[in-house]
């Protein structure tokens, strides 16, 4: 289905990535936010504190990231598409409901607009390292989808996509901003709002009485209803049957957990998402994204000019993995050069695709600021050398 | 053309305000692209902070400044720590009640301006003061054209404001020209 | 351990006077101890310190009654009053100020 | 194959699924969890029987339970439920009641759940006035995980974590709704079924933050540890001990080991909810630009 | 090099160090972060003179701070001073206290930390008396992050995130320390310096949960959006509008948009701290047996 | 130094692994408990609760888990050595005050006991898929240690080793108990106090007013302090230089963060802990820690009546992961098989290492019980034909 | 749409009459019912149930008086009367018992 | 020689302290490995709930039944949930008035008994089923040393009850003797 116009503020604006995301969450039909503000991510909730009262959504801050995600859980179970943001420490806090909202398929958003860390860190200042919390931040085995924009534009775009995932998949879905992104200030073009796509809600139609919530079809996903629709049903963040009812045996864990990551694994090819240049004939493969990834081009540039061969994979979906188009191209290049604020973590995944068959190397960066585009050169020509 | 902009000051200034509008002027108003960013602290509040514009006709890549072309000053603290990042040749716009430049680099562009007391004398609101700033920037580094900065200006001040911004503007706009007049 | 200072000769103390003391570029021009000096004694000044700040001035040194306010009361810790002896005080803090 | 000592005719004289219960429970989740004596059941049916006595539509109903003995309730209600995570009954209740105002939204949860781990949540949905109805079975003990203190365990009593006697003074749980702001504040024990019952029927009325905490045996660990008896030596107890004082002051309400428990209905007032300070508020300010939060499905239903 | 404008006379003449407070502050953190007309450095200064009434041993104080404008005072006091997670400074000090019990612990943080996030921590320190001194600068707002609505900002009151005024009601915190059993609860507003300075006087002297709430302005967030003036002006509104009345009961403190505050000491009990609870029941049950929590340093120290 | 004898049950005992974990934690002088009850750990704060005040510690019963993870924190910086318990959701709340305990580098540790995941999951059955979370769990760059016995007698054991590890390296060290282990009941050995080894807290001998809390030798651990001390020492969760004092700087984050992770990195091979049986000639290597280990050594039996030469790495650290010995064994083997109860973490960390030098596959379990060791067998068959 | 059945024909009644139904095989013999019965309706049978419990019988059928306390206490939902009519209430709810 | 045992039965009859007697009994006092884990649910409360006590004098690696030897029963519902994994010529303990064996398989060794009778009736105190229980496996399993199992008994049972449970724990050995003896 299209976007509800009313909601979809068409033109060019300029705005930081915070309001972007905010704008895309409402493009894409999002009508209940709950959050606790957090810097750099509280431009989001101002943002949106403003503008739903004028388009029927239900602005609440919570008293804590705790209170946030598990009403925005509730919220979507009452009907709503939903949201919240937050960084950090705030993320961290929300771990344990992220894990209900997963087991729940409750489909939901939440951005992270990422800070230095780890702790209370540089709150107003740049990191990229909650990628890998993103995936195993919440205790027990589930999937996670995470986009990661790099521009505000992009921040619309993703924003709008990673609700339309959340409701395919009946997956909470994180968007991972970071500083720079979220408070960076960019023209960006919404567009008609019967130009933008709009995933409806997988409302089952199963008669009264007759619904069961956890049962699947081909894709793996079930059907949902919501709370006063008729269904009386019931779910539990226990392991739970086909009927959503606590079913505490080995037989129902091996029924259930395994599907929750495999309605996303195998529809990774549906959910990634990644622009490629370049690749052919390369001798290194730049991997980045978010900001990092804008920082990378301009090495890249640096090398071109050097003339050493570079392409360039930039994750716009860093969860799911890519974990196919990096096994093919470590076979066809010398080495990856992974650019990344933080000290490691997208990398070890690229290292472990690659699986030998070429070098991954890291250009690191602490956080609090962007890589000097001379540091990754650095890298890109050890990596050219790789073999 | 490459325009690498730094406007700095302190908390409550309205630097930030500056940056955006200079950004929406030139990449809304001027189709250009502009990225605007900014660099704060806790310390803001009252403090030293910052905005970067970069302006570019091509894609802008590295939002944040490598060398910068002009300097907008409106404290001693944002000079001391930003004079230095201005390539050979640059332009510096300052308040010099606010700004002493000490020993500066010869070879820069001085613009000053009392812009601070202009908008409190002036205008009667200290609060324009980076308006002020913004029309005297306009005038003098050419870096946006007038008009884009004018509907930047509308589009951005609370609605009661905008005629005590644009007159703001307009009156930083024409020092430049009385004091390029005095010369 | 204790870091605390007694103001010396705290015995010999007749008349409390007080010594105004004001770290001019600390201050954040606020206006509290000129507003809540129970005597007066303060007024803000018309320069500005590096920060663009106006910071008080003392206007009556000879008023002050060390009473301390101004120092309790200043949240930037730019402003404090010593105990000098009436005797040895000299009536023009000014130079202080 | 019936089991031995029990004729089989007893047993087979009825059908469980006519209970008057049935049409509220999930009868094939009956038996429940819950030890013989534990008060939950009786909870339970007394807010069915305020359902019937009211009318309510019970598809327009939801049960949001956090984890415990009492969590358990969710799975049992054949009414929208939902089993959250420990704690959170309150801000999920949140979520689900202002994505649908429609509904009416109960939060059925245990008492280390709603003021332990969800104590603040419990505090502010108070303060905000939020429309929550809030059924708090406390039973001076966390039963799910095997009887440690709880907030609410009385000074001196015995649990599995304050094996010397519990040395920490507990929260007076009316008091706190209360000073919170609930606009609906009462108290019965597990025997006091039918008065039990009407302020279940007069909560699902009330607009607001209502509170009703029900004390409860639980003779399996409470009860057993502090050689209280069984489950009816508890109800005995409650008998003997109980005083009715509508209207009572909160804050002289404290419950102490082996001493009185002061029931009944201790506030009732109308202070605005948190959808009623919204429209009115935002409306002011907004005039005809204000659009409340609709029926959010559609968004979804479109 | 010396600004212009100011004549350089004035500023050679005294050393920041001379202040009286330089022994309290970290002078090579100073200047501080906080904003013109802001009242938290205020509230600073009458808790060091208050520690210089009293003769505290400042080798024996800790102060811990969550997250916020506030929380930075931690790092200002030149004390073992923690700068914990935004929410938690409230457990944080009950693990610092409990290890040593010969330490004066205080936390220092903002209305948001201490009772947004941190209000369940709070509501129970209370509940327990932990024996803490919790300072709370309470202007109304969140100001670190930018001024978003708080659980204390009045009705109507304009933040960043309720642009068309708050509609939600606000805690009385005093009314909510009070409730949930603190030893000692008081109310000033950064202008009240004497009193402020005799009650934190007293706090430290008090054994159990004391809460002393500052009303202090935020000239940058919350006066500025809500046309309050300067911070001057907000200091004038105090003056003119604060109502002393010791031993009010809590309950009747409210403050809302444009009221008067209430000010004064409304709360002085003598209930046990938790660690007299526990030495009281354990020691009775356990006898000779019983070994009170050490300085636990001996552990690490040996 | 050497352990207080009043706190060690010295003598042979009945203890299920819970219990003997905390008994691990009193022998090695622990005098400060902070926790909530959560199903399966809950033995474990009873068990202590009933010792403690027999012994001069200081147990309490927090509000929930981040009340308690931060008390332990305090705690800590009061001078005790501080633990608490938990399980899946617990240590999901925990993630963000464990964060600030790596940045404070505070010695602490948290036991927690795996059940069936995610969300509520199999509150009484077990699971093992929190061991990426370990690593990952809070937001921001940092390093952890993490033990994870396979019977209580290890639970005594390494919980003693999880707090000498806490004191060297002054962070926070994670006991990675399953339910399985943790509701075990076996004979456990206590040894006398003399003959358990104890690590000092590392604290300053500096004089007043010349301590800086964050400067560090060789070790790259810094010195502590306590409050109390005279120090009147600052510790932040933000960004801070050497002073303990908070500065917002991309230079300060550089300066610090990579050493929060080095301490670890640098220091792996004395932290990390596993056992190795006949891999010398093996074809597979079967990798496993925890409950799953013991049941592997049952299918390794099974697979060497069956002829295949099968040898064995049990990891007793899980982190740091032994990197170095995995990319070793990759040479000369055919295939690893990892026994977990997951769908697939520390496999992930083996694939990694191993980087397509050999096979990597995974046994895995959904949780909620053990693996059959039939299961085990065909994929050690499996391996035993790779390449 | 709501699923609360009346009791048929309750227009028609004259006498309430209880009408006791026991499942027994769901009860956990916790003696409320017996307890808390006004009219001294029921006992405790001596027979357990496939769990181990003693559940209640009924003893006294026509004091019943349908005052539902029986069914409103017990916490298994193992026990409920129905009301009949006086005419036609059968004066032996024991072949329910 | 390994044994796997199986107690069963409902909450509150003081399963997981019977196999807690078995195990240490087996391990501390009889010198064997012994390691005893429990399966249970919330369900425990009032519903079905068992224990696993294996025995061996090597190190027990699989920590689980995989096929039992020894079968205590003392529900039904915990009866029919595990007597399928009783290994051929298993023995089967269980109280005669809780368990109704139905189509039992043939080759069992079935030793019956009225276990919480004899607690209730005998002893006054229905606490002690488990114990008298215990006895009664003693004697018909001849998994565990007599003197073994007194030893674990007194350990693990609260001080003030000692005696009371050593009575049921003979009186349910001797029930073993007088049955055989009846026989
Ligand atoms: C985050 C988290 N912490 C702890 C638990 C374990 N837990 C489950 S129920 C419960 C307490 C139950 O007590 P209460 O709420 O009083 O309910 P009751 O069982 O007494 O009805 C606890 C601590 C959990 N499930 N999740
Ligand atoms: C877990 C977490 N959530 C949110 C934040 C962001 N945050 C920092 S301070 C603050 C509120 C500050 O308000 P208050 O406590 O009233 O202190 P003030 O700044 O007003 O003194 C918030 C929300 C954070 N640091 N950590
Ligand atoms: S000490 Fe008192 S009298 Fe003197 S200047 Fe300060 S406030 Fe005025
Ligand atoms: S109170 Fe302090 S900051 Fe304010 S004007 Fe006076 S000296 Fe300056
Ligand atoms: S443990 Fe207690 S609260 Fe839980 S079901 Fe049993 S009696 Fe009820
Ligand atoms: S923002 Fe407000 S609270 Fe924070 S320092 Fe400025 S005036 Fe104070
Ligand atoms: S309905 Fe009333 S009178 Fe009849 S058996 Fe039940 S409790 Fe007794
Ligand atoms: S109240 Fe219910 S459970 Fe209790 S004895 Fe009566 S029928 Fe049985
Ligand atoms: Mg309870
Ligand atoms: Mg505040």
């Amino acid at each position: 289905m299209k976007a509800d116009s009313e909601g979809v503020r068409t033109g060019i604006h300029y705005l930081d990535g915070d309001r972007a995301a905010a704008e895309g969450a409402i493009a894409a039909g999002c009508r209940f936010f709950a959050g606790y503000p957090i810097t750099p991510s509280t431009e989001s909730a101002e943002h949106i504190s403003e503008r739903f009262p004028q388009v029927g959504g239900i602005f609440i801050q919570m008293e804590d990231e705790i209170g946030s995600i598990t009403a925005v859980i509730g919220a979507a179970w009452g009907g709503a598409r939903s949201m919240t943001v937050t960084s950090g420490p705030g993320i961290s806090l929300m771990m344990e409901n992220i894990g209900l909202a997963a087991m729940l398929e409750t489909p939901c958003v939440i951005a992270n607009v990422q800070r230095g860390g780890p702790s209370t860190g540089l709150p107003t200042m740049v990191g990229q390292a909650d990628v890998m919390q993103a995936r195993w931040g919440s205790h027990g085995d589930y999937e996670i989808i995470a986009y990661a924009p790099e521009s505000p534009q992009e921040a619309f775009d993703l924003t709008v996509k990673a609700f339309n995932m959340s409701e395919r998949y009946r997956t909470p879905v994180i968007v991972l901003l970071d500083e720079c992104v979220g408070h960076m200030v960019e023209k960006v073009t919404i567009p008609e709002a019967d130009e933008i796509e709009i995933e409806p809600r997988r409302l089952t139609k199963a008669p009264i009485g007759e619904y069961l919530p956890y049962a699947y079809g081909e894709d793996l996903v079930p059907d949902m209803a919501l709370a006063g629709m008729g269904y009386r049903f019931h779910v539990t963040g226990l392991t739970h049957d086909e009927r959503g009812y606590p079913d505490m045996s080995e037989a129902c864990q091996e029924w259930l957990v395994p599907r929750l990551l495999e309605k996303i694994r195998a529809n990774a090819d549906d959910i990634i998402q990644f622009v490629e240049e370049d690749t052919e004939g390369a001798d290194v493969v730049v991997l980045s994204y978010g900001i990092s990834a804008r920082v990378s081009r301009l090495a890249i540039q640096m090398a071109r000019e050097k003339g050493l061969k570079v392409g360039f994979l930039r994750l716009q979906a860093v969860w799911p993995f890519p974990e196919k188009r990096i096994a093919e191209l470590a076979k066809q290049i010398r080495s990856f050069v992974v650019v990344e604020i933080n000290l490691g973590q997208i990398f070890y995944e690229v290292q472990r695709c690659a699986a030998g068959q070429c070098e991954t190397l890291l250009s690191p960066h602490a956080g609090g600021g962007v890589h000097r585009p001379e540091n990754i050169l650095k890298v890109i020509e050890k990596g050219a050398k790789a073999k | 053309m490459k325009q690498e902009i730094r406007i700095t000051g302190f908390g409550g200034q309205g630097i930030i305000l500056a940056g955006v509008i200079v950004g929406k002027a030139a990449s809304i108003y001027a189709e250009k692209n502009a990225t605007m960013t900014q660099s704060y602290g806790p310390e803001a509040r009252g403090s030293s902070c910052s905005t970067q514009v970069i302006i570019d006709e091509q894609d802008i890549l590295y939002p944040y400044i490598r060398e910068s072309d002009v300097l907008v000053a409106l404290s001693q603290e944002g000079y001391a720590k930003f004079v230095g990042e201005l390539k050979p040749g640059g332009t510096l716009i300052y308040d010099e009640d606010l700004v002493n430049l000490g020993e500066a680099k010869k070879d820069l562009k001085l613009f000053p301006i009392q812009a601070q007391r202009i908008a409190e004398t002036d205008l009667g609101r200290r609060i324009v003061t980076n308006i002020v700033m913004l029309g005297y920037f306009t005038a003098a580094s050419e870096a946006v054209p007038k008009e884009a900065m004018i509907e930047a200006i509308k589009t951005s001040v609370p609605k009661g404001t905008i005629e005590l911004n644009l007159q703001a503007f307009e009156r930083g706009y024409d020092e430049h020209a009385q004091r390029q007049g005095k010369k | 351990m204790r870091f605390w200072r007694t103001p010396l000769d705290a015995d010999k103390m007749k008349i409390p006077r007080g010594e105004l003391h004001i770290i001019v570029e600390r201050c954040k021009g606020c206006e509290f101890c000129v507003e809540y000096c129970p005597r007066d004694v303060l007024e803000m000044s018309e320069e500005f310190n590096s920060k663009g700040y106006h910071p008080p001035k003392v206007v009556q040194p000879e008023n002050c009654v060390n009473c301390d306010l101004c120092e309790m009361i200043c949240p930037e810790f730019a402003i404090y009053c010593l105990t000098v002896e009436e005797e040895s005080a000299v009536a023009e803090g000014g130079n202080n100020s | 194959m019936s089991p031995k000592g029990v004729p089989e005719a007893v047993i087979a004289a009825v059908s469980a699924d006519e209970h008057p219960i049935a049409p509220f429970l999930r009868m094939d989740r009956m038996p429940h969890i819950w030890c013989s004596t534990c008060g939950i059941g009786t909870t339970v049916k007394a807010l069915a029987s305020a359902f019937e006595k009211v009318g309510t539509d019970l598809d327009k109903v939801a049960i949001v339970s956090g984890i415990g003995c009492t969590g358990r309730v969710a799975g049992y209600v054949k009414l929208d439920s939902f089993h959250s995570t420990h704690g959170r009954s309150v801000p999920f209740a949140t979520g689900l009641k202002l994505a649908n105002p429609e509904l009416d939204v109960i939060c059925f949860s245990g008492d280390g759940d709603l003021v332990a781990i969800g104590g603040n949540h419990f505090i502010h949905a108070a303060r905000r006035n939020m429309d929550l109805k809030i059924i708090c079975v406390n039973n001076f003990i966390y039963g799910m995980t095997g009887g440690q203190v709880a907030p609410t365990t009385p000074l001196t009593a015995l649990t599995s974590t304050t094996p010397y006697g519990n040395a920490e003074p507990p929260f007076n749980l009316c008091h706190l709704a209360a000073a919170c702001g609930a606009n609906y504040v009462a108290r019965w024990t597990a025997l006091h079924v039918r008065r039990l019952t009407k302020t279940f029927a007069e909560m699902l009325v009330k607009p607001g933050f209502c509170f009703v905490e029900i004390i409860t045996p639980c003779s399996t660990l409470y009860a057993r540890k502090n050689r209280l008896g069984t489950g009816l030596d508890v109800m005995k107890y409650y008998h003997d001990n109980t005083v009715i004082e509508h209207g009572a002051d909160p804050a002289t309400t404290d419950i102490v080991f082996g001493g009185p428990i002061i029931c009944g209905k201790f506030v009732e007032r109308d202070r605005p909810t948190w959808l009623d300070y919204q429209d009115h508020y935002l409306g002011e300010k907004l005039g005809e630009k204000y659009q409340r939060g609709r029926m959010l499905q559609e968004a979804c239903e479109r």
